[in-house]
């Protein structure tokens, strides 16, 4: 038997959220939090909490797992429970809907305010743009990102100015086509980051990547974009 | 849309790694270091005012436990906060960006604080 | 782009990099004086205003207190605008972290140069 | 709290609120953003309706690739090799003059993704990276293995996913995320002309009225106990189109990817044996050069799954039930596992505790894809075939991707197909739409009558008192499904599945809704969406129980053979009457001579 508290809340009927204990018969197996969460759905139909592809690359189930923040559906019972007791909570800082639903309208602010699309203003050949392998090796451990906010939300900075500091995950995508050769716009995009907010509230935690389920490093893309800034701006 | 959403953010339900302490406690050392500055200054102060200033601002170092403790509590925090300084700069060029180094070099901030803060407290004493 | 009217430099960049050379020039500084306190365990007056006397020293001294106007005053703009949400006090808090660092600026070179 | 309280039990009579569009895209997947965006991009106002946000559209976890032929691995490669493989893949009832369509089209849709940022992976010369993958020949079969699959990494899905959504950001679509469609609604002359929707944050039902709406609903995966679908792959598209009395075609098709991790049932990209990977069985022979000697572990998906069973059920599975047979990748080395395939290494590393660097992966045959769906055109248009030769257009109404049955796919998809097929034919819907909407499409708008039906299901369940738990009756349904219509199929145990879905079908009926809140009510949507899984169930196993014959992925060990004779032929599943009729394959592509039916061997 595991000991399970969750988070509830639901607006239509709960002035404030509050804790509550289950127990669930986890057959001995090393499950995954997902398939514990499912468990508790069939005692309680009415525990709310999102899931899609339950392998970890759709970004869905992010929350607070025993203190940290993590996907559900990779996470197994052997990772992340101490003491048999497992403790789930929504992502921190940003608003609850419902139980461990949060509300992510900030966070997809953040990822669109980066202007998260290529942009070249070349005219289009009629093949693929050529990149060299190198070049496309940049790439790598920056377009791997799920947008599913376990690391910005495990940021103490984005916790202070959500909608200042881009955050983690934003950055990354920043850098992500501030890296990629066929972008053209590097001084447009580097233009909008230099304030004292937007990159520079990054002190190098890396709660970041202490959290990020695909294992990527936003702290390093953080510490390329101010270098780009740097080599810029002097 | 309702703005009475609550938030969790309880911070004690939040597991902290270490590089994340040293970051606050490099923040929480520099506000103390902000404060202490008046201590610092009356002193240098004192020292510069003449040799009777000096001699007294001598005394008061050599026999007064509570600027002895002030003092010393100046120089832990200063050690700590400029050790993460030192980390910081390290980090920004673009050493220890991985999660081990990270941790190692947040190690070390707090064993170097440690062992100065042994030797600071025999200097003042 | 965020706009923030009260930051120090012209930049994020600028008052980044202004941290970081305040903070270099800071450690410098510190490791000067207590290493010179504690090469001279028998320090008398007379020794330690000759020290503030020469030209150089009083340069360095005079880098140091600017170095820490701009060092405290980045560092709690930041702490402010972080913790401090409501924006009567924040700009209170501001207000008078740069007018102590003012202050002390002006307190210590009166100090250098007025022996 | 200004939150509307129970907004699901809205009265019958009571008006919707209304929001209009001129087209509508249900579903925000590859298909559903392609169309999306195409759309956008015509000047047409938009919204794309989608039950997830987005990126959390089953697309994300397509891994190999997008199969094409760029001619970047091989210069002189030609589409129409691509379309022979399609054709051959298909067991000769894929539409050829859509597979032209797709395979002469896909080059620019795919140069598209890359302009549009997709980070595809590169040979030397810069060109995006194309691996091998099942079924991939050249000179029409006869001049070996092509490589004609475009990768990035093993995160193909993801990438096309996240650059399509960016594309749309940059486009300005109008995004509904996490709404859902409930029912389709239909004028008095049985056009579509919108949809009714639930935004699943607030709980609040909505008319979405719209001249286009297309379905971008994806597949149904969950029907079946062990599948590669994440949950949300419920048919909901197909569900919302045989609820209108819409027919679906070749329902029967459902594709089993060899490498499903055993237990588990995620995906393992068939890119893993295009790079060099192959399966074993517990002796370690490498059984495939048995089954098929020359395309060994590249034989179309279809083949090698069967094979697979056939090696577990003669005893020579592995692991200690014998119920499954390993991959095998150790031999690529370190290098090529973390920089080709991270995202397998990542998945087995979780999901089987195996690391495949130095051990093999436990495999099984598990679902993974719909070949059937909504009968459409090459213009996305869906069609209602009235006889075997003739169908017409159903007015308003439009289908792209996995609901959709073009048909590219025929009897069984090829690898890399899928991906392709979304972009394609989700461009193409667009393009018709606009077509369609400049040479004044009109439509009579809908009554409250026309509205009240579409609101009946929805309104059933919110006034449900009791009745059967959801979870409970959708495992029974996955369990029917698993056994009873799995890779082999009989015609006695089929009709015995078929008698327990028609007994599961009042249980169906009489779900009962414990949850009646209004905001993010998952229990709600859970409820609708195992409605749409009975559906295609259902339809699925009319279909597969009527056709009597073995051919691509429906493998029958009563008719073992292929009967080109009687089953040369599209399966029609009506739903008014659940009746199975018959539709002609297309055989007149527009410029080059149709590829006959052959033996298909590999």
């Amino acid at each position: 038997m595991l000991n399970v508290s969750v988070y509830r809340y639901h607006p239509e009927q709960d002035q404030k959220p509050y804790m509550q204990d289950f127990q669930v018969d986890t057959g001995g197996k090393d499950l995954m939090v997902l398939d514990v969460l499912f468990l508790l759905k069939e005692q309680d139909s009415t525990l709310t909490f999102r899931r899609s592809c339950r392998e970890g690359v759709c970004g869905s189930d992010g929350m607070n797992i025993n203190g940290v923040n993590g996907l559900a559906c990779i996470t197994p019972l052997s990772d992340c429970v101490n003491n048999g007791k497992l403790v789930l909570r929504p992502l921190p800082a940003l608003p609850v809907i419902r139980d461990l639903v949060i509300d992510m309208e900030q966070f997809y602010q953040n990822y669109e305010r980066i202007k998260p699309f290529l942009q070249n203003d070349k005219p289009a050949p009629a093949i693929e743009r050529l990149q060299s392998p190198e070049e496309r090796a940049k790439l790598d451990g920056l377009y791997e990102c799920i947008l599913c906010a376990c690391c910005s939300t495990a940021c103490p900075s984005f916790w202070w100015n959500p909608d200042k500091f881009v955050g983690p995950s934003g950055l990354l995508q920043a850098y992500r086509f501030l890296a990629d050769s066929r972008d053209t716009a590097t001084e447009e995009r580097l233009a909008e980051l230099d304030d004292p907010f937007s990159v520079f509230r990054c002190h190098g935690i890396m709660n970041c990547v202490n959290v990020c389920p695909k294992g990527l490093n936003p702290t390093k893309a953080i510490g390329h974009i101010r270098n780009m800034l740097l080599s810029r701006g002097t | 849309m309702s703005k009475n959403r609550p938030v969790n953010l309880d911070l004690r339900t939040i597991k902290q790694p270490l590089p994340a302490i040293v970051s606050i406690s490099h923040r929480i050392t520099g506000v103390m270091l902000f404060i202490g500055l008046i201590f610092m200054f009356i002193l240098f102060d004192m020292s510069l005012s003449g040799a009777e200033g000096f001699a007294s601002a001598e005394t008061i170092m050599q026999e007064n436990f509570l600027a002895k403790f002030i003092a010393w509590g100046l120089l832990v925090s200063l050690s700590f906060h400029l050790f993460a300084g030192l980390k910081h700069l390290v980090q920004d060029f673009g050493y220890g960006e991985e999660l081990s180094s990270a941790n190692v070099a947040a190690k070390v901030v707090i064993v170097a604080t440690v062992v100065t803060a042994l030797l600071a407290g025999y200097w003042v004493w | 782009m965020v706009r923030a009217v009260t930051s120090f430099g012209r930049s994020g960049l600028y008052d980044w990099l202004m941290q970081r050379v305040s903070a270099v020039v800071l450690t410098l500084y510190t490791l000067f004086i207590v290493a010179y306190i504690i090469a001279n365990p028998q320090l008398t007056y007379a020794q330690w205003s000759g020290l503030f006397d020469i030209t150089a020293m009083r340069i360095f001294s005079l880098m140091a207190l600017l170095s820490l106007g701009a060092h405290v005053w980045i560092g709690l703009w930041s702490v402010s605008t972080d913790y401090i949400k409501p924006m009567g006090i924040r700009f209170v808090f501001q207000l008078l972290t740069g007018a102590a660092m003012f202050a002390y600026t002006v307190w210590g070179i009166q100090l250098l140069w007025g022996l | 709290m200004g939150y509307p309280v129970v907004v699901g039990a809205i009265a019958m009579s009571e008006a919707l609120r209304k929001m209009s569009f001129e087209a509508i895209v249900i579903g925000g997947g590859g298909a559903g953003m392609r169309a999306a965006l195409q759309l956008t991009e015509s000047g047409l106002k938009t919204a794309c309706i989608t039950k997830v946000f987005p990126t959390r559209s089953h697309t994300v976890s397509a891994q190999g690739g997008i199969t094409c032929a760029i001619a970047s691995h091989d210069p002189n490669d030609d589409w129409r090799w691509h379309m022979y493989d399609t054709v051959k893949g298909s067991d000769y009832i894929g539409d050829q003059d859509a597979i032209e369509y797709m395979c002469s089209v896909g080059p620019q849709a795919v140069f598209e993704l890359d302009h549009m940022g997709l980070p595809f992976s590169r040979f030397e010369n810069g060109r995006i990276y194309q691996r091998p993958f099942g079924g991939q020949s050249k000179e029409f079969g006869e001049g070996g293995q092509a490589a004609r699959t475009c990768a990035a990494a093993d995160r193909t899905g993801h990438a096309l996913l996240h650059a399509l959504y960016q594309g749309n950001l940059k486009g300005g679509t109008t995004f509904l995320n996490e709404w859902y469609a409930v029912d389709l609604v239909g004028n008095d002359d049985g056009d579509v002309v919108g949809v009714v929707a639930i935004c699943i944050e607030t709980g609040e039902t909505v008319y979405i009225e719209a001249k286009a709406t297309v379905l971008a609903t994806g597949g149904a995966g969950r029907i079946y106990q062990s599948t590669t679908n994440a949950h949300i792959n419920t048919g909901d598209g197909i569900g919302m189109a045989l609820r209108m009395g819409l027919p679906v075609q070749d329902m029967e098709m459902w594709q089993f990817h060899p490498t499903g991790i055993a237990g588990a049932g995620t995906l393992v990209t068939e890119g893993c044996r295009g790079e060099g990977g192959y399966l074993i069985n517990k002796d370690g022979e490498r059984f495939m050069e048995r089954y098929a000697p020359n395309a060994k572990d590249l034989a179309g998906r279809d083949v090698v799954a069967r094979s697979m069973v056939m090696e577990i059920l003669e005893g020579r599975g592995c692991g200690e039930k014998g119920d499954h047979v390993f991959l095998k990748l150790d031999h690529l080395g370190e290098e090529v596992l973390e920089s080709r395939l991270p995202g397998i290494c990542e998945l087995s590393r979780t999901f089987a505790h195996a690391d495949p660097v130095v051990e093999p992966i436990p495999v099984v045959p598990t679902c993974h894809y719909m070949m059937g769906g909504l009968p459409t055109n090459i213009g996305g248009q869906v069609l209602y075939p009235e006889s075997e030769s003739e169908s017409r257009v159903v007015g308003g109404l439009y289908a792209c991707g996995e609901v959709a049955c073009v048909s590219v796919h025929g009897a069984n998809r090829l690898g890399g197909n899928s991906l392709l097929d979304l972009v394609v034919f989700g461009r193409a819907c667009g393009l018709q739409i606009e077509k369609s909407l400049s040479e004044g499409f009109e439509s009579k708008v809908a009554t409250q009558a026309n509205l009240d039906k579409a609101m009946a299901r929805l309104h059933k369940l919110n006034s449900s008192e009791g009745g059967e738990s959801i979870s409970a009756v959708r495992e029974e349904l996955q369990k029917i499904m698993q056994l009873y219509f799995g890779v082999f199929r009989e015609g006695e145990s089929m009709q015995k599945g078929l008698q327990l879905l028609r007994d599961l079908k009042s249980k169906i009926d009489n779900l009962h809704l414990r949850d009646k809140s209004g905001a993010f009510n998952t229990d709600r949507i859970e409820a609708l969406e195992l409605q749409n899984l009975y559906e295609v169930a259902f339809a699925t196993a009319v279909a597969a129980e009527e056709r009597k014959e073995s051919r691509g992925a429906h493998a029958r060990n009563d008719f073992t053979e292929r009967d080109d004779e009687n089953w040369l032929k599209h399966s029609i599943y009506y739903p008014q009457d659940e009746r199975i009729g018959k539709r002609d394959v297309n055989f007149k592509p527009a410029t080059l001579d149709a590829f006959p039916p052959k033996v298909r061997t590999y």
